[in-house]
């Protein structure tokens, strides 16, 4: 039972906070890549700290419905996570976040906001596939859908599940919001869609959001550690690596339309998930 | 001074320009003079390999200039600033701004033209409240 | 695909370009054309650079020894440096900071008795 | 209550600018879009017209440079030299050979300035955000260059009728070598990832298509118009020191973002030539000779701005105010263009192809 | 027993008559609302009764099985009638063909029957009869305020209405037949049953393309009917019985009853309007949406699922199961397409129901008791839900005259009490915890087995949440924030959208206790049953899922959020970013000319990859294939 | 407690302003300075800053350029759509007077004949370390508007 307490604790206030970190760090090292120097770690609390305190302003007042929803699907998906619960009701869980994400942007008539939500559709039409079948995966090789059991393998699934891996890498990179794949919405607002699906967001409701994308981060850096569940050290640095290589992709590739997007993630990650799959089934 | 300088009228404009065309020439722009209260000239400039062909032609301003823009597609926005701003009426125009190109309602009309000059007052400072209509 | 990586971990590795203004000025380049400052010793109120300004920023009224610039409307070109004959003009080499304010600036001098040869704008 | 017609493809009309992240200036598009492929455009300008060519009622022809040198602030020194070609063609002033070569070089530099600048915007606009850094991180070279030897970064206020206003020193030219031998080093390791990346060939190969045929109907000018393999530099009119040195236009035949794209890195390349050649050639002597009298006629003097063909249009009438001026700045050549690039486009195209043209609103509309 | 059989079959019979005979608006609507609650008692009593299996011998002290060949010849003469009627060949072919299938086996194999049971039910039947008696009344009672008004629209003066709820109560005792019987040819008496309410519902418009679609409806259905009786004719001479319950746990070979089988799930796959067969369904949506709601999502396309769930333990572990998995995940993901391709609200609920019901026949082929489990709870879940979007439907459509999605844009600010139960509705279909969720995810994970299945479930999954958000989000999509006043419905409308949307909530709270009590008897001793059951939490050996916690946590986030909602009507509310040429107008933006310009924004409905047209053509060409696959594998 | 509070969040506002760069009309010169600022060599990310390119985001509204007929609509839908507290920097002789241009027919004078200016950085173009310094100044009259939001 304490055991539950302090993994509903930790999901609930740490995870935001690495997330935070996470996000703070991504920042100084893209600015290096850049040849700048860039903002200071905390940079991303002081966003949302500030953005608490501004005036509220709606568009709609679903807006805020939808921000809260989306905070909190994805705050609950980070606890099941660390409850060690169900790798698929827990994408379910996130997945709630992401259309509430999508409802709270079409609820305004901006056509910036509108075309985003599509986007953002079309996007996690393109993940969501991807992560199903790589969770299917980690099941076949596993036999099991529960994190415990998954944690408790005896080896590193990346051995068995490179591929798969690599799949879940381009739902990461859509997740992120990072080059080629941030069309619905990019970090840096020089976007032909503005923000996309967070234009008429501002304000605390905006802060909310940003929050659910750290839990979205910790969520999904969870994900990857599965594939190195066997000691800490090779987690961290399984992690580290990962998020380093989305930081470069990011640096290294132009935004793509949805229709590359959804033509080559669903080719090659497709691809690959097969690949992947019949070789669990037959070996 | 100018060179190659052709005179046109209304009615021959647009069989000279459209043999211009034929011929070759590339549609640089137009420029429009005002001559005094009721005329005003504007010269078309074409270019062929780096020499250029002007055609001046001299307009009462109350009256209808033919348009050009079906020849040289490119010549609609040149037509339409000087509407704009010399408060001449070119017919024919495959995008006719209706003298918005520029303006706004509240703006006033043919600001290059000295004769019909009217300043108009600089607005008081709006207030912020009452803003949110364009 | 990744034909930018070698240049970003150039970057990455390499000194920043970054200049860390404010902390650390650059040494200023001479001759930039910054804030215009006007010895009210040596002006005598001629009206060259009131004349010469394209901006028309600058009022002289000679009568009450009086040159007055309107520091948000002046656009840095010099010409009036250029053109002030005692030399009373200069620039400094770096702009006016910016303030909360509007400014105006007047400077008042000695109405001097006019000299038969003085140049006639 | 009868099955309602069915409308699968939907409508959507976006108002693009004038304030949007991705237009560098206020310009308004009405864009019609179905399912994200563009079906109409509609261009809204006037959020810049300022009027300054009636400017010259109240300012005299010096001063007038001043004004025309801020009819856009990229290319500053090329509109006022344009200008006082005008000026000194009218007045038949000889210009010093010395400040013919200055005017080479600062125009060059511009032209680098300007090009280096839209090779970032342009990457921008296709999300490749370190490209911009990078670009820009270059530029600010150009711009210490400027800030020593003109005195500003941006609007550098050299020209007077008559020549120039400052002079080069030989350790100033040693320096400006130097510099430009690593500008050149650092664009050149951009190169590969501007044309051979994956990523930036699919957003810019095949998008906005312009045919030769199509751009010399419409008088499209500048690096547009060489994009679509026609060979027209106003620079080859010979103006300045132009016709003392040796270059060829730079042309491109894939008529497509691509090679624009192409068309303004390779004069980059090119403009730092002319710099060293002109460096190399200049003579020495006055920068600028005395003014008298006023500006008498007509007068039409042609340049090549960074984005194309300059044209302005003067006359005077023997007094200190001019009687007429007229800019015809390329943008303005060149915006009939969008109209036949942007129909059939993708939305996420929209910023890669206006940008193509290196829109400049603000000469457009002066 | 016998009152039960009685109260669940043949009353609503009566009562369908007596609709017919009263003329009277108020009269007919008493007898609808009695029926309705003798139905939803009557299902409730049967409760307790489970399971039980009861033969009768005489109706009225006539034979049963004499009154069943008199029905059953009787129905296919009118059907051959309608096929005369509407000079369709292939009605008249087919229905002469399950007369002389039909004739075959009543008068030259079997001796008139009567050995086996006629009537059992079980908590498999009990299910469905709970579905079709509580939804299938809740409809029934909205058509009344609906159908008058329907009627006022399309200006009849003479009101066809006794016809039309004759039907519809009709078609509520013989779907209970269905579901109920157990004697395989009174299976297909009720089964032909349904298709021919089916029929004359989808006319009712009497409008041409109602009428034209209404054909289509019955010679695809047809097709299956005789499917249906080859089958039948197939088992009996091979076994000699028809005794289903017997069939399924007593076969001596596997081998023998393959084929028939096959032939029974190819029965259910017209039923259920499975692709190739998809479009009598689509066509369908022409009738007015009481019957969409009852007959095309809730109740009669469960038919088809019910029976291939009733035959699967016969097919466990066969080549023929994995078939059908493999070709129910296809229509999931083909129907989820198609879906997305869709700007007419009705067809996406068409699209959705064929693709809902692709996902339980996956399971149902997967066969294994977690995929039993989630397609029993698929059934139950989808039937609430979807009566509920269809009533949603169907109240909108009466209100703006439009069935276009797009036309329901910013509808929260006309119709806002409506509008919000249709979100409700969505949310039930997409989201954890409710029900269909539920469902989707012992689905998933049970499936996750087949590769071809995996793949293409995970697909359509994301497919489906795409069309549904979109829909509810543009219910909201207006900038105001202002109050609203309630928009103005008939009592029984009320009635009928707020039971349902609080059952459909309500239920998934309690769907663990559902899962115990009702569908580990349901799967029998056939499966073992799989999850256990704690403080809410269902969870076997590979798989949790925190129902109650997840439930409660949902339902104190909905309140947090509407606190949320509260604290925001304080909030200064602006115009939408409109690249700052926005006007005081919401949707209005100051464009070129000095004109005003609306910011119309549309839907993606991605014509270009999920076009209607292009894509069918090739769904209809794997669907045969799968189909031909199916059956092959069984011979 | 409260106390606490506010200064925490004073100090996060002046860590994270974010921009919205307005071109009302300017000659290109102020705005590439603006960008300038962004990019390596000036990178006022360092404090914070961001340019977001939407007033509903946005802390300092930085304006460059002449006020004209047309644009001053779309100057005040920007500011109105900005959430409070807000501060607006005008830039550049255009922005502060309407500079070189302010007699032309169609300027309407600088942006303060629009909306309340708080920061004026005059130059033509203004520098990035001028920019750089009216940032600065910006985030000072943040911790102002919070006083006065106090005294109220
Ligand atoms: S001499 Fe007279 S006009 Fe000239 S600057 Fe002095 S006061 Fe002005
Ligand atoms: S005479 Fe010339 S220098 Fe003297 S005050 Fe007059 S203008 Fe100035
Ligand atoms: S620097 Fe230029 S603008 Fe400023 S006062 Fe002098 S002449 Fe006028
Ligand atoms: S710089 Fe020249 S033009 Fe400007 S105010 Fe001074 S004297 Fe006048
Ligand atoms: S030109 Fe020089 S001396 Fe004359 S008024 Fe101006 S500053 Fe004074
Ligand atoms: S085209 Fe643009 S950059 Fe070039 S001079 Fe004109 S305004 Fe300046
Ligand atoms: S003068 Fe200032 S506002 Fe105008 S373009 Fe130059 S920098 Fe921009
Ligand atoms: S202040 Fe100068 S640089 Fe800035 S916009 Fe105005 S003219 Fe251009």
């Amino acid at each position: 039972m304490s055991n539950t307490i302090i993994a509903i604790i930790i999901g609930f206030l740490v995870a935001p906070l690495v997330g935070g970190l996470i996000s703070g760090l991504d920042r100084i090292i893209t600015a290096r890549l850049q040849g700048r120097i860039g903002p200071p770690v905390w940079q991303a609390f002081y966003d949302v700290i500030k953005l608490m305190s501004k005036e509220s302003m709606v568009v709609n007042v679903w807006q805020a419905f939808c921000a809260y929803a989306y905070v909190s699907a994805a705050a609950i998906a980070v606890v099941l996570f660390f409850l060690k619960s169900d790798l698929l009701l827990i994408l379910f869980i996130q997945a709630v976040g992401a259309v509430f994400l999508v409802v709270g942007a079409l609820s305004s008539t901006s056509p910036y906001s509108q075309v985003g939500a599509h986007r953002e559709l079309l996007q996690i039409l393109a993940y969501e596939p991807l992560i199903i079948l790589v969770i299917a995966g980690i099941y076949l090789e596993t036999g099991s859908f529960k994190i415990s059991a998954i944690y408790d393998w005896n080896q590193p699934l990346i051995f068995k599940l490179p591929f798969l891996f690599v799949a879940l890498g381009y739902a990461l990179t859509i997740k992120l919001r990072k080059s080629p794949f941030d069309l619905s919405t990019s970090h840096h607002g020089h976007q032909e869609l503005v923000k996309g699906v967070l234009t008429d967001y501002s304000g605390p409701y905006l802060a909310l959001i940003e929050i659910g994308h750290w839990y979205d981060v910790v969520l999904l850096l969870g994900f990857c550690s599965l594939f190195w569940a066997t000691g800490a050290v090779g987690m961290l640095a399984l992690l580290a690596l990962t998020y380093f290589a989305e930081i470069l992709i990011d640096n290294v590739t132009a935004r793509m339309t949805w229709r590359w997007m959804l033509g080559y993630v669903w080719a090659m990650g497709f691809t690959l998930c097969s690949v992947n799959l019949i070789w669990v089934i037959l070996g | 001074m100018l060179e190659n300088v052709v005179s046109v009228s209304p009615d021959t404009l647009a069989g000279e320009i459209a043999k211009t065309k034929y011929e070759g020439f590339r549609f640089v722009t137009m420029t429009c003079v005002e001559l005094d209260a009721d005329t005003a000239e504007v010269i078309y400039h074409f270019d062929r390999d780096f020499t250029l062909k002007n055609f001046r032609l001299k307009a009462a301003k109350n009256a209808d200039i033919p348009s050009i823009s079906h020849i040289f597609m490119a010549a609609f926005l040149a037509e339409n600033e000087i509407q704009d701003m010399f408060h001449l009426k070119f017919k024919g125009l495959i995008i006719d701004f209706n003298r918005t190109l520029y303006f706004d309602d509240n703006a006033q009309t043919a600001p290059l033209c000295r004769y019909t000059v009217s300043q108009i007052k600089s607005p008081e400072p709006e207030s912020i409240q009452n803003s949110g209509d364009v | 695909m990744f034909k930018m990586t070698p240049t970003i971990l150039k970057n990455f590795l390499t000194e920043k370009a970054t200049r860390l203004y404010p902390f650390e000025i650059r040494e200023p380049y001479a001759h930039v054309r910054g804030e215009l400052v006007n010895n009210s010793e040596t002006c005598n109120f001629c009206g060259i650079c009131a004349a010469k300004c394209p901006s028309q920023c600058i009022k002289v009224d000679k009568k009450s020894a009086t040159w007055e610039c309107e520091p948000f409307e002046c656009v840095y070109c010099g010409i009036c440096v250029d053109a002030c004959p005692q030399e009373s003009l200069s620039q400094k080499e770096l702009y006016r900071k910016p303030s909360a304010e509007r400014q105006h600036i007047i400077i008042k001098g000695e109405i001097r008795p006019e000299k038969p040869d003085a140049p006639v704008a | 209550m009868q099955e309602a017609i069915q409308k699968t493809v939907q409508r959507t009309t976006i108002p693009f600018g004038p304030q949007h992240p991705v237009l560098p200036e206020p310009v308004h598009l009405k864009i019609t879009v179905e399912d994200e492929i563009i079906k109409e455009v509609v261009p809204a300008l006037g959020f810049v017209h300022r009027g300054l060519e009636k400017l010259i009622d109240i300012r005299d022809f010096h001063q007038m440079i001043q004004v025309v040198e801020r009819v856009c602030g990229i290319c500053s020194m090329i509109h006022a030299m344009c200008y006082v070609h005008g000026i000194e063609e009218l007045m038949k002033i000889e210009v010093p050979p010395r400040a013919k070569y200055l005017r080479v070089i600062w125009s060059e530099l511009h032209r680098i300035h300007s090009h280096l600048l839209w090779l970032g915007l342009f990457a921008d606009s296709f999300g490749f955000e370190s490209v911009f850094m990078q670009f820009w991180r270059i530029r600010e070279k150009i711009l210490n260059i400027d800030e020593a030897t003109t005195g500003n970064r941006i609007i550098v206020s050299v020209n007077v009728v008559g020549g120039v206003r400052k002079d080069l020193s030989q350790d100033q030219m040693r320096w400006i070598l130097d510099e430009l031998d690593q500008i050149e080093q650092m664009t050149t390791q951009l190169e590969s990832t501007l044309f051979e990346d994956y990523t930036v060939k699919k957003r810019t190969i095949g998008k906005g298509l312009l045919p030769s045929r199509q751009a010399v109907e419409l008088g499209i000018v500048g690096p547009t118009l060489r994009a679509s393999g026609v060979a027209q530099d106003m620079r080859q009119l010979g103006y300045a020191a132009f016709k003392e040195l040796d270059f060829e236009p730079v042309t491109e035949n894939n008529c497509d973002c691509w090679a624009r794209c192409r068309v303004r890195y390779r004069e980059v390349l090119q403009s730092i030539d002319l710099i060293r050649q002109a460096i190399s050639k200049i003579p020495a002597g006055e920068i600028n000779v005395k003014v008298k009298g006023r500006p008498q006629g007509e007068v039409i003097t042609r340049v090549e701005q960074p984005r194309g063909e300059l044209l302005y249009y003067i006359k005077a009438n023997g007094s200190k105010n001019l009687d007429r001026l007229r800019i015809r700045t390329p943008t303005f050549a060149n915006i009939p263009a969008l109209f036949t690039m942007l129909p059939g486009m993708w939305l996420s195209d929209v910023p890669v192809i206006v940008l193509s043209i290196d829109p400049c609103i603000s000469c457009t509309e002066r | 027993m016998a009152e039960i059989i009685f109260l669940l079959i043949v009353v609503p019979f009566i009562a369908a008559l007596g609709c017919l005979l009263f003329r009277i608006q108020f009269i007919r609507a008493s007898i609808i609302i009695i029926c309705a609650g003798l139905l939803m008692g009557g299902s409730l009593f049967l409760i307790p009764m489970i399971p039980f299996a009861y033969s009768p011998g005489s109706f009225f002290g006539v034979n049963i099985h004499e009154i069943l060949q008199g029905a059953d010849f009787l129905l296919l003469l009118i059907i051959f009638y309608f096929g005369i009627k509407h000079k369709n060949l292939v009605i008249q072919a087919l229905s002469i063909f399950q007369a002389v299938m039909l004739g075959y086996l009543e008068f030259f194999l079997s001796d008139g029957g009567g050995h086996d049971v006629v009537f059992y039910c079980d908590h498999l039947s009990l299910i469905l009869v709970l579905i079709i008696c509580i939804i299938g009344s809740i409809i029934c009672l909205q058509a009344i305020p609906y159908m008058k008004n329907h009627e006022a629209h399309l200006k009849i003066a003479v009101s066809r209405q006794p016809g039309f709820f004759f039907v519809m109560l009709l078609f509520l005792g013989g779907m209970n037949g269905v579901v109920l019987a157990n004697d395989m040819k009174f299976l297909y008496f009720f089964f032909e049953v349904t298709t021919l309410c089916s029929f004359l519902l989808i006319g009712h418009d009497k409008t041409e393309r109602a009428t034209r679609n209404a054909v289509r409806a019955l010679w695809m259905n047809s097709i299956g009917g005789a499917a249906f009786v080859s089958g039948l004719v197939y088992l009996y001479v091979k076994l000699g019985m028809l005794d289903m319950q017997n069939i399924i746990h007593t076969t001596p070979q596997a081998g023998i009853i393959v084929l028939p089988m096959a032939l029974l799930c190819f029965a259910s796959f017209t039923k259920s309007a499975q692709f190739p067969f998809q479009s009598w369904l689509l066509g369908a949506m022409v009738a007015p949406t009481p019957v969409s709601a009852l007959l095309h999502s809730s109740t009669m396309v469960k038919v088809g699922v019910y029976l291939v769930l009733r035959i699967a333990p016969a097919i466990q572990g066969m080549f023929l199961s994995q078939c059908i998995t493999v070709f129910g995940a296809f229509t999931f993901l083909a129907g989820a397409a198609l879906a997305v391709g869709q700007s007419n609200g009705k067809k996406v609920l068409a699209y959705s129901t064929i693709s809902n019901l692709g996902l339980i026949f996956a399971c149902a082929g997967v066969n294994t008791s977690e995929a039993i489990t989630a397609a029993i709870i698929l059934i139950i879940f989808h039937a609430v839900s979807k009566a509920l979007l269809f009533l949603c439907v169907g109240t909108i459509e009466q209100h703006i005259e439009s069935r276009n999605i797009e036309d329901m844009r910013g509808l929260y600010t006309r119709m806002p009490l409506t509008a919000l139960i249709t979100v409700m509705g969505v949310i039930t279909m997409i989201m954890p915890p409710f029900g269909l969720l539920l469902g989707k995810w012992m689905a998933m994970e049970a499936a996750a087995r087949s590769f071809f299945g995996i793949i293409m479930i995970a697909m359509g999954s994301a497919l489906t949440v795409m069309y549904w958000a979109r829909w509810a989000g543009i219910l909201m999509s207006d900038p105001f924030a202002g109050k609203f006043k309630l928009e103005r419905q008939p009592v029984l409308t009320w009635f009928a959208l707020i039971s349902l949307s609080l059952g459909a909530a309500s239920l998934s709270v309690v769907s663990p206790w559902i899962y115990k009590l009702g569908i580990i008897p349901a799967m029998g001793k056939d499966y073992l049953s799989s999850y256990a059951l704690d403080f809410g939490i269902l969870e076997n050996s590979f798989g949790v899922f925190a129902v109650l916690p997840l439930s409660l946590v949902a339902v104190f986030g909905f309140l947090i959020a509407v606190l949320a909602v509260k604290g925001a009507t304080r909030s200064r509310i602006v115009m939408p970013y409109l690249s700052g040429v926005q006007t005081s107008e919401p949707r209005v933006f100051r464009g070129p000319m000095n004109q005003n310009v609306i910011a119309e924004a549309g839907n993606y409905y991605l014509s270009s990859i999920f076009g209607e047209t292009r894509l069918t053509a090739w769904i209809n060409i794997g669907a045969v294939i799968l189909l031909t696959l199916v059956i092959g594998g069984a011979l | 407690m409260k106390k606490m509070l506010g200064k925490i969040i004073a100090s996060t506002r002046m860590k994270s302003p974010w921009i919205l760069h307005f071109d009302c009309g300017s000659c290109n010169g102020c705005d590439i300075e603006v960008l300038a600022c962004l990019t390596p060599v000036y990178d006022i990310e360092r404090f914070g800053m961001v340019n977001v390119g939407n007033p509903m985001h946005a802390d300092i509204l930085l304006v460059t350029g002449t006020v004209n007929h047309r644009n001053k609509k779309v100057l005040t839908n920007l500011y109105d759509q900005m959430p409070a507290p807000k501060v607006v920097i005008a830039i550049g002789a255009c922005g502060l007077s309407g500079g070189i241009f302010r007699d032309a027919y169609n300027v309407v004078g600088g942006v303060d004949r629009v909306i309340p200016v708080d920061v004026y950085v005059p130059g033509c173009p203004a520098k990035p370390e001028a920019i750089i310094d009216g940032a600065v100044l910006a985030l000072k009259k943040f911790e102002v508007l919070r006083q006065q939001k106090l005294a109220v």
